[in-house]
């Protein structure tokens, strides 16, 4: 791109951008928009957290393909696996594995905590997924043999039941007669921990495995 | 409620394949038999659908049992129903191809990803939450770029990484548009959002990223500078799925927008859009026209044929549901002929190992099935009867002269002779001989069948043209506001 | 005469299956089952025969067989038969008979006949569906699937020719398709009918319309010009005469041109009718055109030596009597016209018939290999000789009673310009075919024929030899027996009859 | 202006600053961080205007978690295309196409 066209690029942007930001103030900005609802409805849900109650509860359908669009992504990774040279790293830093050790007991705890309080305050499921799979991957950049064969396969089973026990849940919920991920009242708080949980450690495995690992499935062939 | 019941919960819509992706996924052995099945079965559930839905009219499940608008809501009428038929029997035209297509190595990756993307494509479009919208577009638009990088080749990994970074690009567009809306309305839902007063410059901006964000993915001219690269570099069943189905998506979003959200859109949007789908239907044909490679070919016809469903915008205003009917009329015609088309593209690369159309050696002698595939699709693809194809064009036809709209008549008529013309350019040469490069391949039954049956669709299309009209309206989707007979 | 509801709406039907059936299950036979693709084609023309002729006895009865279906909202498909559509179904499904006969001698031992007979049988379906559709939509929906079954026809030798042939052939009639189209939907909206009435449907429109049904009908004529070859939309035919003969004698005598020519008068009577067209102003410029055509096609065929060209422009020339039998406004002309309809077939294809056999057994194309062909082939030359005679115009070959009637309309209506036009035409008739016939009768033989080939019966193979003398028997009785009851002439005055006489 | 509205100035802003790069740039890696500097901008916009009169409203926050996870896969699939990219064609761009 040339010089001339780069800045009527730049311009055409400016502009369109100061249109939008004067429609964006005009946006009215009282009213509570969903608050009150979420905050009448907050009891019902089984948590007492109003994003978490939005996210697994309310909407809990979005997260559920949100899962999806994970396990899709890695199905995606795999796809473009074969072949491809992964570059050797320079795992030879001492500073980086005296870290290491240190750092990855303290974040599994850390994402223990996360899932938990996610029920009362900020936190969830793919918060602590993600510091999980943080963890992984600073293991993996130090150590990228640490994911022997049978972590591998472990690994690869827990690629799967995020998604499933989330299905399953709402099926059962379905089953009781209510619609599809309408959860029994007095069960709702034990079934989203649970489908966190699961959720969790799915969403780590999956970040891992994206990022850092190679995906390169057994299932036979 | 009943075993019945619970079984036409448009829900399973979702569940089905999903579940089969990640059984596929799972199996060591037999993926594309389950594959197959699952594709069958999810025809099956659709069919139930449309038994329902003839019986006690639109309906809708709310997931979590919350309601819009703190829940999402799904919801199924005619237009819904009729989307999810066109892809439900696309997709298992595509998977009976697929199943002779692929290798056992390449069928690893593919049925996973597919099914995937058949449960996206579904979710869609039973959705009616904007944000939901969003996730299910990501979710489409992802499994469409795995599926075309998946071939590997050079030319297909750089156009699904284009094909990527348009769709995200897409995709942000139309989420910031989507916050804009829910600032302004307190809710995501479609009929909600609708009812909502929003200040007009907001809905104004909204519309417009919006639209740019579903025009990338639609590929309208001239956003379609990813689609013939993609939709060419493809392995084949994965081009029919892309060209049939999943620029479609961006559309049916579009159009509910259109009617649902923004009902007070000015004629000058309906123009611009009219007049982008002109130009694109003149140079998607003029480049078709100009290609040496069948496939290139066809993928240029998809941008051509996706020019109609905007041409016709500016005859909506007055013609409501008439010219929306016809609009979707062409919607699923092409959906079969264009899927049929490429697999039997597909199938002149796989015989020949190359689809230089001039180098086509005697196709109609050696491959008959495919040869009548590629013929009865053009017959729809160029508007001739009797076809799915015909009868939206007439539809059109008659609604821009009843309008007196001249412009848009002549470039319809243009339009099929263009399409002749390339549709002919291809055809010609299916007769003649052409050097022999190397010994042909024997191609699989199936995939000589498969494309042909979705031709015939496309041609018995034109004879249930009626029906489907009829069909389409339950619910009155073309109706802007909420309806509470359900 | 009682006919059941049920019977009455699918003889219609029947009609359609009696060759798309057979053709259908061609298309999947294999090359070497020559004796089942035989007898299904044999099958499916006799079966054809038969359901005419109950149809023609029901017709004549004023019995009425009509079938409907809904293709699109307000626009149904219809399957009718009247006294018009019977003169051309009947034409057809003789043909189509003695056509298959022939075309069984013509192609035996060539490759792809399953392909060959697959479209022969769509090309015939599609030209009984022009002949029966009850509204334009129908007739479209007929002629275009008559566009696309012939053009496999036409490049199915799968030689470069064939395949410029081919271009051709589909660039006159995709733009011709693309006139009718836009005709046939703005008369609908104009209307909101498109049903082939006697009399019409849009004479009780606003006059103000008059300025846009003038448009109408021109893009109409445009659209139907191109098959039936008027002048300036002729180009294609004499290109078409690279495929093999019994497809140029399909396309010359009964399926393309006559399809053209009979949507002519389909949209001359049944839409605008004919009273209502002339008011509008519209016949005049479309006799003249008529009249030009049959001048220039004439002038051209005098001056080729490829025996199908000078054919291909006879046609070019004949077709458009029909035409003008029509322009011309009233009852006797019509009869002139649509007589013609059936005469001009029967003789075009018996001279079709002649040329593949020439071009078969000697291996002669050109007019100038003809130096007493006639000793060699008496029969086939026989029948030349009759069909050419009943070109000219000679008593009492059925072209003679194709001019009369045409004379006398147009003398009937004060054109008599036309008699100059119609003693023109036969003038180069004879100029063309005159020669011929006497190099193939009193010439010596210049030596070897070309490409000779003996057969043991006869002159050659007797699939070959029995339909041209068996058209040529018919051209010559039809002008014979002209007044006998069910003669194409007395068809011919009850249409007109039924057109311009009744309520 | 309140708070809440100029965070999502600044949202908007970062959106076209992602859109200018996405445009200018060729190399794919700073293509893909664009598209997610877009990303972040349009969650910026979401998440300040759920800032009410009343309070905070937490739909758009969980629509924004959801929306970063459906971001980070994205992300990881396009890094991956982007190597293979890189690896069968030589260069980390888009510019060397060209059908065959």
């Amino acid at each position: 791109m040339t010089g001339v066209v780069r800045w009527a690029f730049a311009g055409l942007l400016a502009v369109l951008a100061f249109g939008l930001a004067s429609v964006v103030l005009q946006i009215p900005g009282t009213g509570s928009a969903l608050r009150s609802q979420v905050m009448a409805q907050l009891p019902q849900s089984g948590v007492d957290h109003a994003v978490t109650a939005v996210l697994l509860n309310f909407r809990g359908y979005d997260t559920f393909l949100e899962l999806v669009v994970l396990l899709l992504a890695l199905f995606g990774a795999w796809g473009l696996s074969d072949s491809i040279d992964e570059a050797p790293l320079d795992t030879d830093i001492d500073v980086l594995t005296e870290l290491v050790a240190f750092l990855v007991p303290v974040l599994i705890v850390v994402a223990a905590y996360l899932l938990w309080v996610g029920a009362y305050s900020p936190g969830g499921a793919f918060q602590g997924g993600a510091v999980l799979a943080g963890a992984g991957v600073l293991l993996s950049l130090c150590d990228p043999g640490w994911r022997s064969r049978r972590v591998e396969r472990i690994g690869e089973v827990l690629l799967v039941p995020g998604v499933l026990v989330f299905l399953l849940v709402g099926l059962a919920s379905m089953l009781l007669g209510g619609q599809f991920l309408e959860y029994p009242r007095d069960m709702a708080g034990s079934l989203i921990l649970l489908v966190e949980g699961f959720a969790m450690l799915s969403i780590a495995v999956t970040l891992h495995t994206l990022f850092a690992g190679t995906p390169r499935f057994g299932g036979g062939a | 409620m009943s075993g019945v019941s619970l079984l036409v919960q448009p829900v399973w819509l979702i569940l089905l394949p999903l579940v089969g992706s990640i059984m596929v996924f799972l199996l060591a052995s037999r993926r594309a038999a389950v594959g197959v099945a699952v594709v069958a079965g999810n025809l099956a559930l659709v069919a139930g659908s449309i038994g329902r839905l003839g019986i006690t009219g639109p309906w809708q499940h709310s997931v979590g049992g919350w309601g819009a608008p703190l829940g999402i809501d799904l919801y199924l009428d005619g237009l819904s129903a009729t989307m999810l038929a066109m892809t439900a029997l696309v997709s298992l035209g595509i998977s009976a191809y697929s199943a002779a297509y692929f290798s056992a190595a390449a069928a690893r990756h593919f049925w996973p990803l597919w099914l995937l993307l058949l449960t996206a494509m579904n979710a869609l479009f039973l959705s009616r939450d904007l944000f939901n919208l969003y996730v299910t577009l990501e979710l489409v638009g992802i499994a469409a770029v795995a599926l075309t990088a998946m071939r590997g080749q050079r030319e297909a990994l750089v156009a699904a990484m284009r094909y990527l970074l348009t769709t995200l690009l897409g995709s942000m567009s139309y989420l910031l548009g989507v916050a804009l809306l829910y600032h302004s309305t307190g809710s995501v839902d479609m009929v909600l959002v609708g009812e909502a007063p929003i200040p007009a410059s907001v809905a104004a901006a909204a519309f417009a990223l919006m639209a740019v964000g579903l025009l990338l993915k639609t590929a309208l001219f001239p956003f379609h500078f990813w689609l013939p690269g993609a939709h060419s570099s493809a392995s084949a069943p994965v081009s029919a799925a892309l060209s049939a189905l999943v620029v479609k998506v961006g559309f049916y979003i579009l159009l509910r927008l259109w009617i649902e959200v923004f009902p007070a859109l000015g004629d000058g949007v309906a123009w611009l859009l009219g007049i982008l789908g002109g130009v694109a239907v003149l140079w998607g044909s003029l480049q078709a026209i100009l290609q040496q490679r069948a496939k290139m070919l066809v993928a240029y016809s998809t941008v051509a044929q996706l020019g109609y469903f905007f041409l016709a915008l500016p005859l909506v205003a007055a013609g409501g549901s008439r010219v929306w009917g016809a609009i979707v009329l062409l919607v699923i015609a092409h959906a079969l002929a264009k899927a049929a088309m490429f697999m039997a593209a597909g199938n002149l690369l796989a015989f020949a190992g190359h689809d230089r159309i001039r180098d086509l050696d005697r196709v109609v002698q050696r491959m008959p099935l495919t040869a009548a595939a590629l013929g009865l699709a053009g017959v729809s693809i160029m508007g001739l009867p009797p076809s799915g194809g015909f009868s939206g064009k007439w539809l059109l036809l008659q609604a821009s002269l009843e309008q007196g709209n001249w412009p848009i008549a002549l470039v319809l008529l243009l339009g099929g002779v263009l399409a002749a013309v390339y549709v002919f350019k291809l055809l010609e040469h299916i007769f003649t001989s052409g050097t022999p490069l190397g010994e042909p391949r024997a191609v699989a039954r199936t995939m000589e069948w498969a494309p042909l049956m979705l031709a015939i669709g496309a041609i018995v299309l034109g004879f249930l043209a009626t029906t489907t009209l009829d069909f389409l309206i339950i619910g009155e989707p073309f109706v802007p506001g909420r309806r509470d007979d359900y | 005469m009682i006919i059941s509801p049920a019977f009455s709406s699918t003889l219609p039907l029947a009609l359609v299956a009696s060759s798309l059936l057979p053709g259908l299950i061609i298309f999947a036979l294999a090359e070497e089952s020559v004796r089942l693709r035989t007898a299904l084609n044999l099958l499916g023309a006799l079966s054809k025969l038969l359901l005419v002729a109950l149809m023609l006895w029901g017709v004549y009865h004023d019995a009425a067989f009509e079938t409907r279906f809904e293709l699109l909202p307000g626009l149904p498909l219809i399957l009718r038969a009247d006294a018009l559509s019977l003169l051309f179904i009947t034409l057809s499904a003789q043909l189509w008979f003695l056509t298959t006969i022939y075309a069984v001698g013509y192609l035996e031992e060539s490759p792809h006949r399953s392909r060959f007979f697959g479209f022969f049988s769509l090309c015939v379906t599609a030209t009984v569906g022009v002949a029966m559709a009850g509204n334009l939509l129908t007739f479209i929906l007929f002629y275009e699937m008559l566009t696309l079954s012939t053009y496999p026809l036409v490049v199915h030798r799968g030689t470069p020719v064939a395949r410029r042939a081919g271009e051709a052939y589909l660039l006159y009639t995709v733009l011709g398709g693309v006139l009718l189209l836009l005709g046939a939907v703005w008369l609908y909206t104009l209307t909101g009918t498109l049903e082939f009435r006697p009399q019409g449907i849009v004479s009780d429109l606003d006059v103000g319309d008059h300025k846009a049904l003038i448009i109408i009908f021109v893009l109409l004529m445009g659209g139907l010009g191109v098959k039936a070859a008027l002048l300036p939309l002729h180009g294609w035919l004499p290109k078409a005469m690279v495929a093999p003969a019994p497809v140029s004698a399909l396309l010359h005598a009964v399926a393309v041109v006559k399809a053209g020519a009979f949507g002519i008068v389909r949209v001359v009577y049944d839409i605008f009718g004919i009273q209502f067209a002339a008011t509008l102003g519209v016949m005049m410029p479309l006799a003249w055109l008529a009249s030009a055509t049959i001048i220039y096609g004439s002038v051209r065929a005098l001056f080729q030596d490829d025996l199908k060209r000078r054919l291909a422009y006879s046609t070019v020339s004949q077709v458009s009597y029909i035409a003008l039998g029509v322009a011309l406004v009233g009852p006797i002309a019509s009869v002139g016209g649509l007589v013609h309809l059936v005469h001009q077939g029967l003789m075009k294809i018996t001279l079709f018939f002649c040329a593949g056999n020439l071009a078969e057994t000697l291996g002669i194309h050109r007019i100038s290999e003809m130096n007493g062909v006639a000793r060699r082939m008496p029969w086939t030359m026989a029948a030349f000789t009759v069909a050419s005679l009943g070109m000219i115009g000679v008593p009492p070959v059925a072209g003679f009673i194709s001019k009369w009637y045409l004379g006398l309309g147009a003398m009937e209506v004060g054109a008599d310009w036309v008699l100059l036009v119609l003693a023109g035409s036969s003038a180069l008739n004879a100029l063309y075919f005159l020669p011929i016939l006497y190099r193939a009768w009193f010439l010596e033989p210049e030596g070897d024929w070309p490409q000779e080939r003996h057969y043991p019966r006869a002159e050659t193979s007797l699939a070959l030899l029995i339909p041209p003398v068996i058209t040529a028997s018919l051209a010559l009785a039809a002008g014979l027996l002209a007044s006998v009851p069910f003669s194409p002439q007395e068809w011919a005055k009850l249409v007109v009859v039924r057109e311009f006489l009744d309520p | 202006m309140t708070p809440a509205q100029l965070y999502a100035l600044v949202g908007i802003g970062l959106f076209f600053v992602g859109l200018y790069a996405l445009g200018v740039r060729q190399h794919l890696l700073p293509r893909i961080l664009a598209l997610n500097i877009m990303g972040s901008g349009v969650f910026v916009v979401l998440v300040a205007l759920a800032r009410r009169s009343d309070g905070v409203d937490p739909v758009p926050h969980a629509m924004v978690i959801t929306g970063i996870v459906v971001a980070v896969s994205a992300t990881a699939l396009a890094l991956r295309l982007m190597l293979r990219v890189a690896h069968a064609t030589g260069s980390a761009t888009l510019t060397d196409t060209g059908d065959e």
